[in-house]
């Protein structure tokens, strides 16, 4: 049972990032490979604030999501926003380009070694049915899940969440209907830019942040995007918290060295029976 | 049927041939080398995203898969180096047949994550099943080379054997770009619906496409194999197919000498940039961006434009 | 264009009109492994320039030429190929990984060049290579060392965890090989990856097993997650590390959780704790100083694998000369010395010289190191 | 010769097609009209084997050809253009026009690489060249398709369509984008494939198009057949003309 527990954990940071490829791929049709880089970039942020600048966590945080909007917002501009003649495999090599950059500069500002912050709450081991959880696994948990629903919320209720979704289901009307597509596309990318770093805050003090972390964290994002359904915003968080929970599930029956073998097999037979993913529709689920 | 671009293969022979007679350190004809086994993968990679439109995630696993099989084979079995090398080539074909058939059916996004994941499959096997593959340390035991008798080593020799793949790859690519062939995949590219109104079998013929260009990967790979002396999984992961792609961009999809070029900048550029290290990666990502923000067509596209200016003026 | 080539190539194909030792090397300075590479990187530049500083060697200049391998077989070959035929060095120190190294030892023979590693396989050196060394301590050492202390405090059910890379498979064959012959059940092994950010499905496995003891064998942080998880599920047995964590970033890493773990080490984590007269403290005391005073981090035993490695090419140019045949006959006649891995005893069979004496059990205690016996 | 036989299909919940019925007979020109949304370009995929209907059957030359696979179809003799018109810009005129055939010859892929089928490639010069000749693009042969006009792109595409010899010629609005005189050429080259026994079912919006070449005219709307017959009967249907005139409505 202690696989659940520690899939949900895990689970729930892939589904942060699944949903950060989402809003991109929702409003741009494109893959951002440099997602992974914004929890690594969340991670670094988080600790030149808490543990450089000696600033509590009240204060850190909200700066971190604030430099993290503004990261996201000129990602946009300089990488995807100057793509001449812009196409899908263009746009997504240009975030790769954008993704080597990023871990470059990760590498130059805060050097090779693994960083950790102190725990945003004192740690304590939660007993639960056949297994145990930490409380700052809990953390990671009820923040990813209050995001994603929050996140929701926005698209549902507010207008300008119906103005990403007016952007989703048509581009070129949404822009004669008075909806900024340009802007809207930035915002996107501060959105997901503002996942990845929330993902980086939470998971710092527990597993720590490298510059290469982005690479497999991007990865696993990707996967849990696609697993649920590229575009379809539920079936981002389901699919990620699925991906969680077979790594665990894999590594704790079989030879754990095959764990990741197993997990991408299982989404490569998800896709093998659902083209879609598990909750993709023929035009993916609205946001 | 194009004519077939004659002054472009020469160019590349004169380049192969003087480079043999100019350079005679061994470190430039190694990275030349190196070149070389990147722009055959890059051009197979060129093949599937650049002419048919499938999106392969997964090419260093075939590269893997043939220089692994291959020395396995010839280990296990005393087969020689190159009759171990076509064996190898062949398996990855099929392997490729075998992961294309469910695979294939996929498009997009979908199908560079299903041939993403095959890639990380394999690279686990080459870890895990360590009774044959040695696992992470890594495979030593890896005979000389020799082709009919005529035993190549270091790297003199094997840049002319090398060489010489390259370049009957080289023109067996360029005579595939000027064939119908050719066009019957970018057909399949430029709308799947329209070609297969026309009667064109895509599903058939991307099977194909992608069997092939996997066991070109595979040959290339088991040369690799042998030249190196050594393998190990890290040579084959993610990063390598990830590499494959920028190269056929920076080149430019969907040209014959677009991954050639791709392969060479992209090979040599980090030579120059070897003492700079810190720095290294975060120019090489800028280099890359400021190509494929500036540079619509790659760089054989800017090449393409200086020439026609060239021959209007 | 002519003329332009030929100036290209004379300044290529230059050669050194003054005299001066060129030393190569190569470290993962980028790249996953990179936390080994750079200590090594420094290390060795702030040892270049200290000789340089004091004459040199044998009164000629070192130059150094270090290239980043990445991490990357590929990389250390080409590396190589350009430090022997571009830079033309004596000799070549590195690289970092086990794997790089070994996708080198056969060029090292062929263009005649000695290299001394500053990686931990027992395969780089043994089947011996006549112009490879090595400077870190084999994992056999390190195994020996575990399974006897495990020996003496008569615990002998043993779960293993290792990463799946090479450091970790390297170990990980050692511990089922030696198991045996010290009498050690494995119970449990395990895997995990160094990307991984959760094992307590693997560590809960583990724990059905109850073993006496847990060897987590890793670099980088991973190892840290191990041990956090341990704490986590509430194990209640050894938590046994390798080598690969010997250094201060990993308590800072582990925090709390480390509190107890036992690893083998050399000893220039606990340099301060020897005794006043042994023979270690000097030269482990001084490197240590340097090191910390120079780049104001904490040192590590990787760092002091370049260090090692460095004593033994400045020796071999001392007393060998820069012939490659002398350099490695003068380092295989180099005796007893004592390096911060522990003393090396080099002889034209064992190319690293040292046995399970050069590691001393620490256990980590108030985030500190503490030798044990 | 082709017949549509109680034809229907479901998208989610609506009936974008509702028992579909009529026949294509041979050698004629029949025009298939309908405000957009009528399920027009529906029918013609559900016909190509790109769309599987939910009810009904669709007969060619007698045989069933029901939902199967569009190279089939292709391979039965049936053509098709499309209202984008799916060329490839970086191809000449004449390399496009050669896509038309390579699926019905299928020519051997390692001869064509080895150059091996020299005879093949020179007989489908000479047929390239005649069906330039008779769509009236042979003066741009050799452009690039981002280089000529777009009428010429259309009569390429039909030159592609009908270079396989097709019994019955699908065309998607062929008219829609040409000038008047454009249109009357393609009007000409329509006749002249009808004159050489090839049948043409068309959908088209033109109306002085279709009631110049139409035999036979067939108008759907909210995926029904509302009207069959001569385009003079067609024109004062009343079904026909509330259809429209709701449609110039909106």
């Amino acid at each position: 049972m202690q696989f659940i527990y520690s899939g949900i954990t895990s689970g729930s940071i892939f589904a942060l990032v699944a949903l950060g490829f989402n809003i991109i791929y929702n409003t741009t049709g494109i893959i951002n490979f440099a997602q992974g880089e914004f929890v690594m970039i969340g991670g670094m942020l988080i600790y030149t604030l808490l543990s450089i600048y000696g600033l509590p966590f009240l204060i850190a945080a909200p700066l971190a999501l604030l430099a993290a909007l503004f990261i996201g917002a000129l990602f946009e501009r300089v990488f995807i926003k100057s793509v001449r003649s812009p196409n899908e495999i263009k746009l997504i090599t240009i975030t790769i380009a954008a993704s080597i950059i990023l871990r470059g500069l990760g590498m130059v500002i805060w050097g090779r070694n693994s960083l950790s912050v102190d725990a945003y709450i004192p740690y304590k081991v939660l007993e639960l049915p056949a297994g145990t959880l930490t409380s700052n696994s809990l953390l990671v948990i009820i923040v990813s899940l209050v995001t994603a629903f929050s996140l929701s919320l926005f698209f549902k209720r507010s207008s300008l969440g119906k103005a990403f979704r007016a952007c989703y289901d048509d581009k070129i009307a949404a822009g004669i209907c008075g909806v900024d597509v340009s802007k809207i596309r930035m915002l996107a990318f501060a959105i997901a830019a503002l996942l990845g770093v929330i993902a980086g805050i939470v998971t710092t003090p527990i597993s720590y942040v490298t510059y290469t972390d982005g690479i497999m964290t991007g990865l696993k994002g990707f996967a849990a995007a696609i697993l649920g359904g590229l575009g379809s915003f539920w079936g981002g968080v389901a699919g990620g918290l699925l991906l969680g929970i077979f790594e665990g599930f894999f590594a704790s029956v079989l030879p754990s060295g095959y764990k990741d073998a197993f997990a991408f097999l299982i989404i490569l037979a998800v896709l093998f029976l659902r083209p879609k993913g598990l909750f993709g529709k023929k035009k993916a689920e609205r946001l | 049927m194009r004519k077939i671009n004659y002054p472009f293969l020469i160019l590349v022979l004169i380049i192969l041939i003087s480079t043999k007679f100019l350079i005679k350190n061994e470190y430039y004809l190694s990275i030349v080398i190196f070149g070389m086994f990147n722009a055959i993968n890059a051009s197979c990679f060129n093949i599937l995203l650049g002419y048919t439109g499938i999106i392969s995630l997964g090419q260093a696993a075939f590269y893997g898969i043939g220089a692994y099989f291959a020395v396995i084979v010839a280990a296990s079995f005393g087969i020689n180096p190159m009759l171990a090398i076509v064996l190898a080539s062949l398996f990855s074909a099929l392997v490729a047949f075998i992961i294309g058939y469910p695979t294939l059916k996929l498009h997009g996004h979908y199908l560079a994550m299903a041939t993403l994941g095959f890639g990380m499959i394999i690279y686990v096997l080459m870890n895990e099943m360590a009774f044959i593959t040695g696992g992470p340390s890594g495979f030593l035991d890896i005979s000389k080379f020799s082709f009919f008798g005529v035993s190549i080593y270091g790297e003199h020799s094997f840049y002319i054997f090398v060489a010489i793949v390259f370049f009957l790859f080289t023109v067996l690519f360029e005579m595939f770009d000027k064939s119908y062939l050719s066009y019957k995949l970018k057909f399949i590219k430029e709308s799947e619906f329209a070609s297969k109104s026309f009667g064109i079998n895509i599903f058939k013929t991307k099977l194909l496409v992608f069997s092939i260009t996997a066991g070109i990967t595979a040959f290339n790979g088991g040369i690799y194999a042998y030249y190196s002396g050594f393998i190990s999984p890290v040579s084959f992961n993610f990063n390598y197919s990830i590499e494959l792609l920028t190269m056929a961009i920076v080149g430019g999809l969907g040209t014959v000498p677009g991954g050639i070029i791709g392969a060479a900048v992209l090979t040599a550029l980090p030579e120059f940039m070897a003492s700079i290290e810190d720095y290294e990666m975060i120019l090489y990502g800028c280099f890359l961006a400021v190509t494929i923000i500036f540079l619509p067509g790659g760089l054989t596209g800017l090449i393409k434009r200086i020439l026609n200016k060239n021959a209007s003026d | 264009m002519k003329k332009l080539l030929g100036v290209v190539f004379m300044i290529i194909l230059a050669v050194p009109l003054y005299a001066e030792v060129r030393l190569g090397a190569l470290f993962a300075v980028t790249g996953p492994a990179s936390f080994l590479g750079l200590p090594e990187k420094q290390t060795l530049e702030m040892l270049v320039e200290e000789v340089n500083k004091t004459g040199g060697i044998a009164g000629e200049k070192v130059k150094l030429f270090l290239y980043d391998t990445k991490g990357l077989d590929t990389e250390a070959r080409k590396k190589f190929i350009r430090l022997v035929k571009k830079d033309k060095v004596d000799a070549v120190i590195g690289p970092t990984r086990s794997g790089s190294t070994l996708a080198i030892k056969e060029l090292a023979e062929k263009y005649k060049t000695p290299l001394f590693s500053c990686a931990a396989s027992k395969r780089i050196v043994q089947p011996l290579n006549k112009y490879v060394f090595k400077s870190p301590q084999s994992d056999t050492h390190a195994v020996g060392k575990i399974y006897n202390f495990l020996y003496k405090k008569g615990k002998s059910k043993v779960a293993i965890i290792t990463a799946q890379n090479g450091f970790g498979d390297s170990g990980r064959t050692e511990l089922l090989e030696l198991a045996d012959e010290y009498g050690m059940e494995i119970v449990a092994d395990e895997k995990f990856r160094d990307t991984d950010k959760d094992m307590t499905s693997q560590l809960t496995k583990i724990s059905e097993t109850n073993p006496d003891a847990i060897i987590c064998w890793g670099v980088g942080p991973a190892p840290a997650l191990v041990a956090k998880n341990t704490r986590q599920l509430g194990l209640d047995s050894m938590l046994i590390m390798s080598h690969g964590v010997a250094s201060k970033k990993f308590i800072e890493l582990a925090g709390n959780a480390a509190e107890g773990i036992i690893l083998p080490a050399g000893r220039l984590l606990v340099a301060e704790q020897l005794e006043k007269d042994n023979k270690f403290r000097e030269v482990l005391i001084n490197y240590k100083n340097a090191y910390e005073k120079r780049y104001d981090s904490s040192v590590s035993t990787f760092g002091g694998h370049a260090y090692d490695a460095f004593m033994m090419f400045k020796y071999g140019i001392e007393k060998g000369g820069k012939k490659p045949a002398a350099m490695i006959s003068a380092v295989e006649n180099m005796g007893a010395f004592i390096g911060t891995a522990g003393k090396f005893n080099i002889t034209a069979s064992d190319h690293n010289g040292l046995d399970e004496s050069a590691f001393v059990m620490l256990k980590i205690h108030n985030g500190d190191w503490e030798l044990i016996n | 010769m082709l017949q549509i036989k109680n034809t229907g299909i479901n998208f989610g919940g609506v009936k974008a097609l509702d028992n579909v019925n009529f026949d294509v007979p041979y050698g004629r020109i029949t025009a298939l009209i309908g405000p957009n949304g009528a399920g027009k370009t529906t029918l013609f995929n559900i016909i190509t084997g790109f769309l599987k209907s939910n009810t009904g059957e669709i007969f060619f030359e007698n045989e069933n050809i029901t939902n199967v696979q569009p190279y089939y179809i292709f391979a039965k003799g049936i053509s098709r253009t499309f209202q984008n018109l799916n060329l490839i810009p970086e191809l000449s005129l004449k390399e496009n026009l050669l896509l038309g055939i390579i699926g019905k010859d299928n020519p051997s892929a390692v001869k064509s690489i080895l150059r091996l089928n020299s005879k093949y490639w020179q007989r489908m010069e000479k047929k390239i060249d005649y069906f330039m000749e008779i769509t009236g693009i042979s003066e741009w042969r050799d452009r690039k398709t981002d280089e000529v006009p777009y009428g010429i792109l259309k009569y390429l595409e039909i030159a592609r369509a009908i270079i396989n010899e097709p019994k019955i010629l699908l065309l998607d609005e062929p008219a829609a984008g040409l000038n008047n005189v454009e249109k009357e050429k393609l009007m000409e080259l329509l006749k002249f494939l009808v004159n050489k026994n090839m049948t043409i079912f068309m959908v088209e919006h033109d109306m002085n198009f279709v009631s110049n070449l139409a035999d036979n005219v067939i108008c759907l709307n909210y995926g029904k057949v509302i009207a069959n017959g001569s385009y003079r009967d067609i024109r004062n249907n009343e079904e026909v003309i509330k259809a429209y005139l709701g449609d110039s409505d909106a």
